[in-house]
């Protein structure tokens, strides 16, 4: 007997009331037997589901989860599965970047006429369950020095057992090439740039048309608010953190009208802050400066150096610009077989102590009340444990699915040096291939969740 | 809820066979907060349901659980069992061991631990759910009728004659739509004006019908049951009040010679006129493009004419607001315009000649030339110089089932009216031929059939199974070429008129119309039920109904029925005054959320409106989403596009839904 | 004369030190220029020179991110609660800074004051501090501004100092005596004085600003640029602050003790909602009031050892360090 | 205006009058298509019914050539031919994999740079109010029937010219020259050029409806832009006389032949005399 047959797996279903609930009654009520692991999750419809619940599913310890609901064109709410479809394109493909094992994540389309279905599925799940055993690699690092993880359920504090301190991962662990906390050097300020942005924002400040500039001072971001202070505002490749974020701050738009100073990257933010109405265009001023980059890792993800939808565009952006080196790391991130993939990442958010700067710095990060900060329910541990951690960082990724543009601020904000933006990217170029979705391009795009198509392929789904 | 009590049923052995309730009802004991836990043979009988209301008030429990059947069979039963014992009804659960558990498992033990888990499951979902007051909407008991045909009369009537009152709106002079224009009817060939004019004139005189005629909706604001619709009251240059419609004026006006609507061009009219004799209203209008005095201040002789003093060249559109509680949409058809190139995938048929010779016509203008009330009055005469016909070619299927030039659907209609077209021909004249070039003969329907034989083998019309490729013109003959596909070998006609059954489209401006109602449109504009079989006269906007070819292609008995259909439920939706709805819905945080519109977005039923918040002042605080209960149907699609979870849908809140997952940990 | 041991020498002993089941833990390079505390599987994995200061402080040892306090079982009305203490392994901190070592000694009032934090006392004891003394300092850094300096002693059990090829050891307590008893020579070399940086403000000054200036447009107009984010308290030798919360369900679970940081917006928010720090400016505010004004008058010691991490891990390179210049020159 | 010219194996076989026609045509309105180094078959005869690809790599590697050869414009001046040609790019267009294939097949890439023009188009693109002044003698007495057979505008989705059933640019430039179109039925007809060898009747038949139309609606001569149709229905007009027992006597011209009348340029030099039907 190996122990896979004796292993009894935990099925988590998350069903749709109307089609496969349905599909489940029936086959009670024609008495089609199937294994008893399942537990099935009544709610109204698949696009209640929300991808925090699968999550979730895993953390308490579903070694499989199934989600299913009526098949397209059926939706009792006409399309709430579509839009469910679409998100589960999404987010099966950040899963599987972060190593999941999708093996273990089913989708099915069962109606309320298909006990049989709901019985073989079930049947099929729990068997192919057994056989994968039950679900060891989630959020674990494989070889790993600390004794104190020979114990499973202690993995989640590991090295703390030791004294707190995270061990480093290995030397032969990926290297991103990453400069640390350590700002590029300072290089050769393009100082015509640098005069025609002081003239354009002194001129801005003197006519009153705003009231604060916000832009890039020698120390960090400044906020000018008198004309005379304008010679304040520097060009440089020091200018790399994405300023728009500061529009979404309270204490910032108490200053009155602003003009904020933004490189082509940071304005593909503005694009998607004001599709989903959190600024206001017409009192908003921005000046967009031509960057050439402003080196790694920051810049890896560009696709844009000249500003288009700016009031004031302010130098020319060099023609040709080097290829992004993300997509390679990326790929070989994905050239490893999945556990060892999530094994890379649990070591890399091993080092994450939720100090949440990458969510403070993104400019699309401007919830009133972070999900990640809500404790009815607990969707997301507080604690920076693996199962904390990976939470956080799946519902961070997710929630900027087709909105993020690709600023690389999370991975320049975190101080434990973690590559975030990986993440995003991941999304980025699913929404590309599935969707020929870019975010922040085009203002005349409808938001890509939010909205779907009878087309979105589902060669996932049975 | 800390004072939880479980019921466990065996459902006679149904459960208990495989269940061990006993053992099951000890478990459920144990869990924190469950102050009693009990099984019994059968819950839903009626001791079973006294049992429960009896510990209800003796263990003073605030939530209850039935471990028992689906939800979906016995839900409402339990609801109503502990409301009689003074519990809100939504502080039950039921855990459905049955059908998901003891029916489709055999090990015991395996049984009975899920039917334990799956309790603990519902025990740990009452203990955080709300208690829930059903949704009260207050209804504005009107409706509004869009569209004077055949269908929007049927609708208007209906509504009115069920006691609440009705506004039609229909663009043109007067209401009738296609149907007053049509010669005879299939299959049946009874005179369409006899039996649809009484029908315009009821709703003319009908005490509970307010009548916009010549007026188009501007706009529509509001959601089920309380709508704002603003009409635009296009300028008539004759006060309806005062005009009683003596004729005078038309009679009168010296430019007599404008190609008239309501006679698709086969006829002219004055430029002050009444589309048709028996139009309601029976008042004229006049034509500002073409009359003398609105374009350069000449002639007014009407003015002079008129006893009654009702000509108003000052006349200006008006725009009047309406309230009311339901739409019902019967907007109607055009035809597909077969001549010109038209833009887009509609490439239209310049092989026919359609416009290039005058003795190419379509359906409808064929129609107004066997129509008694027609401008030949009946008589069959070719529009190029008044001859009468001797042999006419018909061409079904013109834009209809071509991908390549028209549209992907069948018209539904034209091969009974292309039928009936051949039959009224022959009726008037008998040394007459009729050709029908057709793709398939498509006569599903009371007597339809029999109605295309009696064409065939009565009226003689020859049928050709195959298509035309072009029509040219030899001195006064139409040379129509096309294919028997059945014979196999190419077909030359020399006909004298030729008749084109042009595909059905909906009318210009629907899809304006559908979107000012949130109503959704297939890639043809026609517009959308919320389901195809069992909501076919309703949309996903609450409130407004469908009926007639604005829906989709349909001859008039199908038309007719769906207009009762969808009176039927405006009926239902003005049976009360207020409108009740289950209180599990969704609805929005408004402190919390950070106005991103995701869920305004995604909502499949523009429940979601964009909203402020504002002090009791009236000072802006915040831009919100914000749920309209009335429309809502809780799906709960906002909850999961939301990032911060500020939309909750009750009954399956967050706290809900995570308890459960959680206390399988 | 001084007490002297050579690098490899130190690298042998920290082995033994692994092999007797001690855990030693010190800066080691986690990828490229990011320098982190972490425990080390071998004293050769441990970086000597070649920065400035790990990203992040050596609290961590004594007072962990995320701490099990313990678990809970509740049947029917019955609660079980299980200690969740586990034994603590003796564990070494090799060639921490100055700034770190300091730290610690400020830290055990607060845990100890009204009541002993078994948690942290339980670390602490199983802890000998082997601190290295600073040979360079960058921008960022002012120890010398809060009393203390590149060689300071404080809160270490040993000091060493870095002579090139070798260390000199000053052994400080008889914990430090105990781990390097026997294993140094006696020699005549000893570490040349060095300064650090040049003084950059003075605590009595910022205490008696921010005793003086708890309103004014000050706080507000110089915090403009802080995003929020706990990147200077997570990575603070000092900070300390922490939340307890229970994760589980309603049968099971555990209390579990978390970091937290006053610069987060719900920090202090209310359950009725209202906020008596509602902006950046009042929460800036308080971190520069708590660290030179509260816990002084308290404990009698600054909660500030200059380690600079605070600007180094800024997203925006703000950090104390800005501020307390701008209240220098205010004044 | 430059652009580059493909004659096509009729204008260099049977129907060599037509480009001697249009060479003196074009070149007196300053229009000088230049051939194209190096051209080969455009695909229209065998290649299409048999083998889709080759009918495809054979135009693409005429459009590459003229690319290569610095044009932007390519007049083919039978209807086939650009047919052929626009058939090629259109496909590449809509199918980057088979631009790729294409490509690498014919060692030459075709970006669809090259735009393919018929011959009224180059007369629209010279202008017809610039042809207008310089009309030195109007045709005054001539009441052409515009034949543009059943390539010119079709397959419409291909040529995105005209109006593929009721044509009417031919019409406008005779208009210009002072002639007076008839309006007819055939100008889109087929005759029969496709069972030319096959079924000469069909041909016969097809091109005497055509004729017969045209005669009918009071035309005197017939007009085309096509070396095909000018060979059945002047060069076959005998023959179909004789089958149908009519007398048309229409002689047929082709476009370039009334313009460059009309401009001046003698039929000799137009190569008129060449025609089988001559002038009564």
């Amino acid at each position: 007997m190996s122990e896979a047959n004796q292993f009894e797996p935990k099925i988590i279903a998350y069903v749709c009331n109307w089609c496969t609930y349905l599909g489940a009654d029936l086959a009670g009520t024609t008495r089609l037997e199937y294994p008893a692991n399942v537990r099935i999750i009544r709610l109204p419809c698949t696009g209640r589901i929300d991808f925090n619940l699968l999550v979730k599913a895993f953390e308490i310890g579903a070694d499989t989860v199934l989600v299913s609901g009526c098949h397209p064109g059926d939706c009792h709410y006409t399309a709430g599965n579509y839009h469910a479809r679409r998100r589960w394109m999404l987010f099966r493909e950040l899963l599987d970047t972060l190593g999941f094992d999708l093996r273990r994540i089913y989708f099915t389309w069962i109606s309320a006429a298909e006990g049989r279905k709901w019985q073989e599925e079930i049947t099929r799940i729990t068997e192919e369950t057994r056989k994968l055993g039950p679900y060891r690699e989630l959020y674990k690092k494989n070889g790993n020095q600390n004794p104190s993880l020979a114990t499973e359920d202690e993995s989640a504090r590991s090295a703390l057992e030791c004294g707190g301190l995270t061990p480093p991962c290995p030397r032969q662990g990926m290297d991103l090439g990453k400069e640390g906390g350590v700002k590029p050097p300072h290089s050769k300020a393009p100082l015509a740039q640098e005069q025609k942005l002081r003239e354009t924002c002194r001129k801005l400040l003197e006519d009153g048309t705003v009231q604060v500039v916000i832009g890039y001072g020698a120390g960090g971001p400044v906020f000018i608010r008198r004309a005379e202070d304008a010679g304040k505002l520097v060009w440089n490749t020091n200018c790399q953190a994405n300023l728009a974020t500061y529009l979404k701050r309270k204490e910032i738009k108490r200053l009155g009208k602003a003009a904020v100073v933004v490189k082509a990257c940071d304005e593909r933010g503005l694009v998607i802050l004001e599709k989903e109405s959190q600024i206001d265009r017409l009192t908003l001023r921005v000046i967009g400066m031509a960057c050439d980059g402003m080196g790694q890792p920051k810049c890896d993800a560009c696709k844009v150096h000249q500003p288009r939808f700016a009031d004031e565009i302010i130098g020319e952006a060099a023609a040709q610009q080097p290829e992004t080196p993300h997509a390679t790391e990326t790929d070989a991130l994905m050239q490893m077989p999945p556990a060892e993939r999530m094994s890379w990442w649990a070591q890399e958010f091993e080092r994450c102590v939720k100090c949440y700067a990458c969510r403070q710095v993104c400019p699309l990060c401007y919830c009133e009340r972070c999900i990640a900060d809500k404790n009815r329910p607990v969707v997301i541990d507080t604690s920076a444990t693996p199962k904390g951690n990976f939470a956080w960082h799946i519902t961070r990724a997710f929630h900027l699915a087709g909105r993020c543009v690709g600023c690389g601020e999370c991975t320049r904000a975190c101080p434990a040096g973690i590559p975030l933006g990986l993440l995003n990217l991941t999304l980025a170029r699913a929404a590309e291939k599935h969707f020929g979705y870019q975010a922040g391009m085009d203002p005349k795009v409808e938001p890509l969740i939010g909205s779907y198509a009878l087309t979105d392929k589902e060669d996932f789904i049975r | 809820m800390s004072r939880i009590g479980v019921f466990v049923c065996w459902c006679g052995e149904n459960i208990a066979r495989t269940v061990d309730v006993a053992e099951v009802a000890s478990a459920s004991a144990k869990i924190p907060g469950v102050r009693c836990s009990v099984h019994y043979k059968y819950m839903c009988s009626d001791p079973g349901q006294a049992m429960i209301r009896e510990k209800i008030e003796r263990e003073r429990l605030d939530a209850v659980v039935v471990a028992s059947c689906s939800p979906h069979m016995h839900l409402k039963t339990f609801r109503k069992t502990v409301e009689r014992a003074g519990l809100n009804p939504y502080l039950v659960e039921m855990a459905n061991i049955r059908e998901q558990c003891s029916w489709v498992h055999h090990d015991r033990s395996q049984a009975t631990a899920k039917a334990a888990e799956i309790i603990r499951m519902s025990v740990e979902k009452v203990r955080q759910d709300h208690a829930l007051q059903p949704i009260r909407v207050p209804v504005t008991r009107r409706a509004m009728v869009i569209g004077g045909g055949v269908a929007g009369i049927q609708a208007a009537l209906d509504i009115a004659d069920a006691g609440y009152e009705v506004v039609m709106v229909e663009r043109e002079p007067s209401i009738g739509g296609k149907m007053a224009g049509l010669s005879e009817t299939f299959p049946t060939l009874d005179c369409s004006q006899c039996i649809l004019t009484p029908r315009m004139v009821e709703v003319g005189q009908h005490p509970r019908i307010k009548l916009y005629s010549y007026s188009e909706v501007e706009a529509v604001d509001g959601f089920i049951g309380n709508f704002t619709a603003k009409i635009r009251q296009k300028a008539r240059y004759v006060d309806i009040s005062k005009c009683t419609g003596c004729g005078e004026c038309w009679n009168v006006c010296p430019l007599k010679r404008n190609p008239s609507e309501f006679d698709f061009k086969m006829g002219m009219r004055p430029a002050i006129y009444v589309p048709f004799p028996q139009a309601v209203p029976a008042r004229p209008v006049i034509d500002s493009k073409t009359c003398a005095k609105l374009i350069r201040n000449g002639c007014g002789l009407c003015e002079k004419k008129c006893q009654a003093g009702a000509i108003n060249f000052k006349d200006t559109d008006k725009v009047v607001e309406e309230k009311i509680g339901a739409v019902v949409v019967a907007t109607g058809y055009q035809l597909y315009d077969i001549g010109k190139q038209q833009t887009g995938k509609l490439a239209g048929y310049g092989e026919y000649g359609y416009g290039k010779y005058k003795d190419v016509i379509d359906s409808l203008q064929f129609e107004r030339l066997v129509s008694a009330s027609g401008p030949t009055n009946g008589a069959i005469k070719r529009p190029s110089d008044g001859k009468e016909p001797k042999s006419v070619v018909f061409v079904s299927c013109v834009g209809s089932r071509d991908n390549a030039k028209g549209l992907s659907y069948c018209s539904k209609i034209c091969c009974m009216y292309t039928a009936k077209h051949t039959m009224l021909y022959k009726h008037k004249v008998h040394d007459g031929q009729a050709h029908v070039f057709y793709m398939d003969l498509r006569s599903g329907g009371k007597g339809y059939e029999e109605f295309v034989r009696r064409a065939i083998e009565q009226d003689g019309a020859k049928y050709y199974r195959g298509r035309v490729s072009k029509i040219t013109q030899q001195n006064s003959k139409l040379i129509v070429r096309g294919a028997d596909t059945l014979a196999g070998t190419p077909v030359t006609i020399e006909a004298d008129l030729v008749v084109l059954a042009a595909a059905m489209r909906p009318s210009p401006g629907v899809t304006d119309l559908a979107r000012m109602l949130n109503v959704g449109y297939d890639e043809h504009g026609f517009l959308l039920e919320s389901h195809p079989k069992l909501r076919p006269v309703e949309t996903n906007a609450g409130g407004v109904f469908i009926c007639g070819a604005c829906h989709s292609p349909k001859d008039i008995p199908e038309s007719v029925a769906q207009a009762s259909a969808a009176a039927a439920k405006t009926q239902i939706l003005f049976a009360a005054e207020e409108l009740t709805r289950e209180p599990e819905i969704a609805q929005i945080n408004e402190q919390m959320c950070a106005a991103c519109f995701a869920c305004y977005r995604t909502c499949p039923y523009h429940a979601i409106e964009q909203a402020e918040v504002h002090t009791p002042r009236g000072v802006f605080v915040k831009k919100t989403a914000r749920v309209n209960p009335g429309l809502c149907m809780g799906c709960g699609t906002c909850v999961a596009v939301c990032p911060s979870k500020s939309a909750e849908l009750e009954g399956f809140t967050e706290q809900e839904i995570y308890s459960m997952v959680e206390s399988l940990a | 004369m001084s007490e002297i041991l050579t690098k490899a020498g130190l690298r042998e002993l920290a082995k033994e030190w692994n092999a007797q089941g001690k855990v030693v833990a010190g800066p080691a390079q986690v990828k490229p220029g990011l320098v982190l505390y972490a425990p080390l599987a071998s004293a050769d994995d441990i970086v000597w020179d070649g920065f400035v200061r790990a990203a992040n402080s050596a609290k961590e040892a004594v007072f962990p991110r995320h701490e099990l306090l313990c678990r809970y079982h509740l049947e029917g009305n019955r609660v079980e609660l299980t200690n969740g203490g586990a034994e603590v392994a003796a564990q070494i901190l090799l060639a921490v800074r100055p700034c770190d070592a300091a730290a610690l000694p400020i830290l055990d009032h607060v845990f100890n004051w009204d009541y002993r934090d078994e948690a942290y006392n339980r670390r602490r004891e199983a802890t000998t501090v082997v601190t290295l003394a600073c040979a360079s300092y960058d921008e960022s850094c002012f120890c010398t501004s809060v009393g203390l300096g590149p060689q300071a002693e404080r809160g270490s059990d040993v000091m060493l100092f870095d002579l090139g090829d070798e260390f000199e050891v000053r052994c400080l307590t008889d914990k430090g005596r105990a781990i390097f008893a026997g294993k140094t020579q006696t020699s005549e070399r000893t570490a040349p004085l060095s300064k650090g940086p040049k003084p950059r403000f003075s605590p009595q000054h910022i205490k008696q600003f921010v005793d003086e200036h708890f309103t004014g447009p000050f706080w507000q107009d110089e915090t403009l640029a802080c995003l929020g984010c706990g990147a200077c308290a997570y990575n603070c030798p000092t900070c300390h602050c922490f939340d307890i919360v229970d994760e589980g369900n309603s049968q099971h679970g555990e209390r579990v003790r978390n970091w937290d940081s006053c610069q987060f917006a719900q920090f202090t928010l209310h359950a009725s909602g209202h906020n008596p720090r509602p902006d950046q400016g009042s929460r800036q505010r308080q971190r520069v009031l708590h660290k030179f004004s509260i816990y002084p008058e308290k404990f009698g010691e600054i909660l500030c050892t200059g380690c600079g991490n605070c600007t180094r891990n800024c997203p925006e390179g703000q950090g104390l360090l800005t501020l307390l210049t701008g209240i220098e020159h205010a004044l | 205006m430059r652009l580059a010219y493909y004659p096509g194996c009729a204008l260099h076989g049977s129907s060599n009058d037509y480009e001697q026609s249009l060479r003196a045509c074009l070149g007196k309105l300053e229009v000088e298509p230049q051939e194209i180094q190096e051209w080969i078959c455009c695909g229209a005869t065998a290649a299409h019914a048999l083998n889709h690809k080759l009918s495809i790599a054979l135009p693409a590697r005429n459009l590459a050539l003229a690319e290569q050869q610095g044009f932007e414009d390519l007049l083919a001046p039978c209807p086939m031919c650009s047919m052929q040609l626009l058939k090629a790019a259109k496909l590449m267009d809509e199918d980057a994999g088979l631009r790729r294939e294409i490509s690498s097949v014919i060692e030459a890439e075709a970006s669809g740079r090259v735009k393919v023009l018929n011959l009224i188009q180059v007369f629209q693109r010279v202008g017809l109010d610039r042809i207008k002044p310089v009309v030195k003698k109007p045709l005054a007495d001539l009441k052409p029937a515009c034949y543009y057979g059943c390539l010119l505008t079709r397959p419409p989705d291909v040529v995105k010219f005209d109006d593929p059933e009721q044509p009417s640019s031919m019409e406008a430039i005779m208009a210009v020259l002072g002639a007076k179109p008839v309006d007819w039925n055939y100008r889109t007809e087929c005759c029969g050029a496709g069972m030319t060898m096959a079924k000469e009747e069909t041909v016969l038949e097809l091109s005497q409806r055509i004729l017969a139309d045209a005669q009918q609606h009071g035309a005197n001569c017939l007009v085309t832009a096509c070396p095909m149709c000018h060979v059945n229905l002047d060069m076959k007009q005998g023959d179909i006389e004789r089958h149908s027992g009519e007398r048309f006597g229409l002689p047929v011209y082709y476009l370039t032949d009334l313009v460059g009348l009309a401009l001046g340029i003698s039929a000799e030099e137009l190569g008129i005399d060449r025609h089988f039907v001559k002038k009564v």
